[in-house]
């Protein structure tokens, strides 16, 4: 989607209907387009990403969070880190913000149907997946079993509260809620204080017919895939996203390459099996 | 085969009357600095064999380039279409390496998504190149990239610099038009080949260096890099950007993949020591590119040899690179 | 930030007759600002062209606050401390003095008027002194004219 | 250099050090280039001479091995400086002393077209800094290798001319400042050259707030640049190193040695890495420094 002139870097102006706080530091913006010809014809898949501006702090990369099946807005979780993400959060209701997308590939949705799902996320490592677990709850006669393992630092730090309610109250999906073993740690009854790797060990998932789809922090990542390959599994049925730092979205800007893979282009969605072959470099 | 033969003053009565009707970039000193330039009125255009600090990329990915203006209020915003330069822009006595660089990037510039700032820019382009029959200086090693720098088919038209005079020939209808304001007469031209490169060297690196992803000889290949910019900038094909927002403006600048805040990101950086991205820098021109585009990220113009403040010579480290092999004992540190 | 920007080039294209100059003042928390809380309390009046920041200490004023704040559309900045020997924190003064005189050495070596930058010694009871400061201060600028530089 | 090898190669066996870094000669100007030498048989290519402008303890920082380097006696103020900040250890690296008198100005051999060093250098020749130069000998050396270089009469002021230069008024200062940093293109080598440009983070990485702007446009350039000037302050040694990268000339020594003169003039003299015992100016305070532009 090129904006008219084919000035491919100026964006969609998209308005802010609703923002709330996932955690003291993440908040989760919903966005319509300002243009309701562009709105409606605005199409995407889950595990895309956009380039979102504020005017005056500059643009950055988000995946949209929300999932395809929920039509007329776009929504994307922000943590507060730096220059951008910073004037994000000042933004309130009726603001206005710059996007340009969708750009990149998406979870193969059609290789999982009739498949058993298992999500596993960490931190704001949920957003891209809360996509995809939406269009598949959606659509959910689609699918065999999903289950949904999450953790974070601390039950405060759990992203997507509202939803991990219904999630829990659902028949739809099994849900594993895990905080980190940290001194002091304190949770709820049905929150495991774990890492994920234990919890993995224990449940012991067995890879028949069935595809994980992950994402977090790198070094989560890491060992869940390694864990995951101990338990026997093949590299192809784990698929992770990935996140470089990225300024263009649309392969010309040279920062988001991992050998010869661009992230915008080839990814951010890729299979294990995929991510083994890259040059150690991300 | 019949070109334009023309004088001196005859191309500089060309350039002059050239310069009142259209925009002329040439090379013109400045303080004993050559470099493109917009050609005012009396300059004094250098039409020897030197070779520009900076390459004729800058005319077409401008070091700072406006991609809109916005007027942000609270509720409202606006945004302003850069005001548009429609003047047809003549590129005066490029080098064939310098436009056959254009030739390559026009593949990322368009790859799947076509930029329109670059597009633009290379259709009102009129490019004259003066063929190179032999190197400019002892650092050209275009020959070693398959580059014939005696002609320039993607040039809209080409200037031979002999003992008796210059020969011009057009390729395109550009360039015919272009060459209209320089007098002279056509006449039997000779052959022109290039002579006198001192070496030439393999620069098939693509599959070698993605083997040697992890050699530990990548640490010791360029050691002495300092991080800085002016390889990059120099560089005919470098075309990595970043995009700021400043004072009411998104625009879009150059940026070094050698430098430690390219990929830095606030919690990770991908490649945190400089052998890394420097690594990156060679990769992406010798391996990347030619993987995805199948051409070579370079064209042997040897800026980056000629300004390298630490006297890095690149050819060299593509000789490294030749004999790069696998690690014996695992390099990663 | 855009805003500023705007302010700024607006202001330059002023017209200099009438000219009221910004003016950034860094107060000290421990000394000048009390000192010009002072001022307010005893009903001394003093130009109103100041706009005060209030610091932990003159020490704390780096370089580049003062730079951005000429670029930012001021015209003069003041940086006001605690009196040498007072300082809350026995030394940033003495440190900020060296700081800001180095600064106007820079200033003054790329072309841009030392007196731009001025710097004052008020302790807290000093109220009248602030407004003779702020006066004073006020009055350099507005001779100097409105900054154009940066 | 004979001796200078045999040095290098007895550290190296003897595992004293991971690596040497010193200079190698080169086919182009100025002739030689910074080498690092990790192999005993490797140390015939050491050469030192008067195209061994480089700076080399700009390498030191986050090398991460135990280093001997070949350190001109200007270049050793630098370290001094470092060793102040408490950035460099004295003990974390061998020092290689030389004798120099004199190195070549990089620009000036190109210009001329030269395809060798000359045999002996002329003053015409020779870099600026090395025409007031009044420490030949690296001082405080681990070795020494080589011959003394018997101290010369300094043939030009080191602030000549600043005075006069400086002497104009704001507005031609600004003017001339802003037209010279026009043409800088942000490449960054002046600072990524500069052996006292340490930080991990430099302030024009930083983004909020976004202190220097990046783009080459506006007045951006000049920030930068004071912001530099400003880093510089009192910690310059003069090695030249910035001037010699710049790939658009930009004259940067001038605004560093009129700052340099300055500090010398108001803080008792100072100089950067003269003596240990002295602490930077801005590291440092006295009760009696001046207070004249004070209200």
């Amino acid at each position: 989607m090129t904006a008219e002139n084919g000035n491919l870097y100026k964006p969609h102006i998209v308005t802010v209907t609703e923002v709330w706080e996932e955690t003291p530091t993440i908040k989760t913006f919903r966005m319509v387009f300002d243009d309701p010809k562009v709105g409606d014809n605005f199409t995407f898949k889950a595990g895309q990403f956009g380039e979102y501006s504020v005017f005056g702090e500059g643009e950055a990369t988000f995946c949209i969070a929300n999932s395809p099946t929920r039509k007329g807005y776009i929504e994307c979780s922000v943590k507060e880190v730096a220059r951008m993400t910073h004037g994000l959060h000042l933004l309130d209701v009726g603001d206005k913000v710059g996007f340009r997308g969708p750009y990149g590939n998406w979870f193969p949705l059609e290789e999982m149907k009739g498949k058993k799902l298992m999500f596993i996320g960490g931190g704001i490592g949920l957003a891209p997946l809360r996509s995809l677990i939406q269009n598949v709850l959606d659509t959910r006669k689609d699918f065999d079993q999903v289950d949904i393992i999450y953790a974070a630092r601390c039950e405060e730090e759990f992203v997507y509260k509202r939803e991990i309610e219904e999630w829990k109250a659902s028949s739809d999906c099994g849900l594993c809620l895990a905080v980190d073993p940290i001194p002091d740690q304190v949770c709820g009854d049905d929150v495991r204080v774990s890492f994920i790797p234990p919890i993995l060990e224990e449940m012991k998932p067995n890879p028949k017919n069935r595809i994980v789809i992950t994402c977090g922090p790198p070094i989560m990542i890491k060992l869940v895939t390694a864990k995951l390959e101990e338990l026997g599994w093949p590299a192809e049925q784990i698929i992770t996203t990935l996140e470089m730092k990225m300024k263009c979205g649309l392969g010309k800007c040279g920062r988001c390459n991992i050998g010869s893979t661009y992230v915008c282009k080839d990814g951010p969605v890729f299979t294990y099996e995929q991510i083994r072959s890259f040059p150690q470099e991300y | 085969m019949k070109m334009q033969k023309l004088s001196e003053d005859d191309i500089r009565a060309g350039l002059d009357k050239l310069s009142r009707e259209t925009v002329v970039y040439a090379p013109m000193e400045q303080e004993g600095r050559l470099d493109f330039r917009k050609m005012e009125k009396g300059g004094e255009v250098e039409l020897g064999a030197r070779k520009t600090i900076m390459s004729a990329k800058k005319l077409f990915l401008p070091q700072a380039e406006e991609l809109f203006s916005f007027k942000a209020g609270k509720h409202s915003v606006e945004m302003i279409d850069p005001p548009k330069d429609e003047e047809p822009l003549v590129l005066f006595a490029c080098r064939p390496c310098e436009m056959r660089a254009l030739e390559i990037m026009d593949k990322v510039f368009n790859w799947d998504y076509a930029d329109f700032q670059w597009n633009e820019r290379r259709a009102r382009a009129t490019i004259i190149v003066f063929a190179c029959l032999e190197p400019l200086t002892e650092t050209c090693f275009c020959n070693s990239l398959g580059i014939d720098s005696s002609r320039s088919d993607g040039a809209d038209a080409i200037i031979y610099t002999t003992a008796e005079g210059f020969f011009a020939r057009a390729h395109s209808e550009k360039g015919k038009k272009a060459l209209k304001v320089f007098v002279g007469k056509d006449e039997e031209a000779p052959e022109f080949t290039t002579r006198d490169f001192p070496e030439k060297f393999n620069t098939d690196l693509q599959e070698k260096m993605m083997e040697n992803f992890e050699s530990p000889t990548w640490k010791e290949i360029a050691p002495a890099c300092i991080g800085c910019g002016i390889c990059t900038f120099v560089c005919p094909t470098c075309h990595c950007f970043d995009i700021q927002d400043e004072g009411g403006r998104r625009v879009r600048l150059w940026d070094y993949c050698t430098g430690a805040d390219f990929t830095l990101m606030l919690a990770h950086q991908p490649r945190p020591t400089q052998y890394r991205r420097y690594r990156q820098k060679v990769m992406h021109k010798y391996s990347y590119y030619p993987t995805r585009f199948g051409e070579i990220l370079c064209t042997g113009c040897g800026r980056c040899i000629d300004q390298c403040p630490q006297n890095i010579d690149f050819r060299e480290v593509l000789k490294k690179c030749n004999r790069l092999a696998p690690a014996e004992t695992g390099g990663e540190e | 930030m855009a805003d500023a920007e705007t302010t700024a080039k607006t202001k330059k294209k002023a017209d200099r007759t009438g000219f009221e100059p910004h003016i950034i003042g860094f107060l000290c928390n421990w000394c000048t600002y009390a000192g010009a809380d002072l001022a307010g309390t005893s009903r001394i009046g003093y130009p109103t062209n100041i706009k005060a920041v209030r610091v932990p200490c003159s020490g704390r004023v780096d370089a580049m606050y003062v730079i951005n704040a000429l670029k930012n559309g001021a015209d003069g900045v003041l940086v006001s401390g605690c009196h040498p020997g007072d300082c809350h924190y026995n030394q940033g003064n003495y440190y900020a003095r060296r700081r800001f005189m180095i600064l106007r050495e820079i200033f003054s070596a790329m072309g841009i008027n030392p007196e731009r930058l001025q710097m004052s010694w008020c302790s807290a009871a000093e109220g009248a002194k602030w407004a003779q400061i702020v006066a004073q201060v006020t009055e350099k600028i507005r001779e100097l004219g409105p900054f154009e530089g940066i | 250099m004979e001796q200078l090898i045999q040095e290098a190669k007895k550290l190296l066996e003897e595992n004293k050090v991971d690596v040497v870094i010193g200079y190698r000669s080169s086919p182009l100007p100025p002739f030689t280039r910074p080498a690092f030498i990790r192999r005993p048989e490797d140390c015939e290519q050491l050469v030192f001479n008067c195209g061994s402008v480089y700076n080399l303890t700009r390498y030191l920082i986050g090398l991460g091995e135990k280093p001997a380097i070949v350190v001109k006696g200007c270049e050793q103020r630098g370290l001094v400086v470092l060793e102040q900040e408490n950035m460099l250890p004295r003990d974390s690296y061998l020092l290689i002393g030389v004798g120099c008198s004199g190195q070549v100005d990089e620009r000036k051999l190109r210009e001329g077209g030269f395809d060798r060093l000359p045999e002996q250098l002329s003053d015409e020749l020779m870099a600026d800094k090395c025409l007031y130069c009044d420490q030949h000998n690296t001082p405080d050396a681990d070795i020494f290798v080589g011959d003394e270089v018997e101290s010369v009469e300094p043939r030009t002021e080191r602030y000549a001319g600043l005075d006069e230069f400086f002497a104009q008024d704001y507005e031609e200062l600004y003017h001339h400042w802003t037209e010279v940093f026009s043409r800088c293109i942000r490449c960054y080598a002046c600072r990524n050259i500069c052996p006292l440009c340490y930080c991990e983070q430099c302030i024009s990485y930083v983004n909020m707030p976004q202190w220097l702007p990046r783009s080459v446009a506006d007045n951006n350039n000049y920030l930068f640049h004071m912001r530099r000037v400003l880093c510089m302050a009192g910690r310059c040694i003069d090695c030249g190193e910035c001037e010699r990268a710049c790939p658009v000339d930009i004259p940067l020594r001038t605004l560093y040695k009129r700052i340099a003169q300055k500090i010398e003039g108001f803080f008792y003299g100072y100089r950067a890495g003269n003596n240990r015992e002295q602490l930077p100016p801005l590291q440092d305070f006295n009760k009696d420094d001046s207070a004249d532009f004070i209200l």
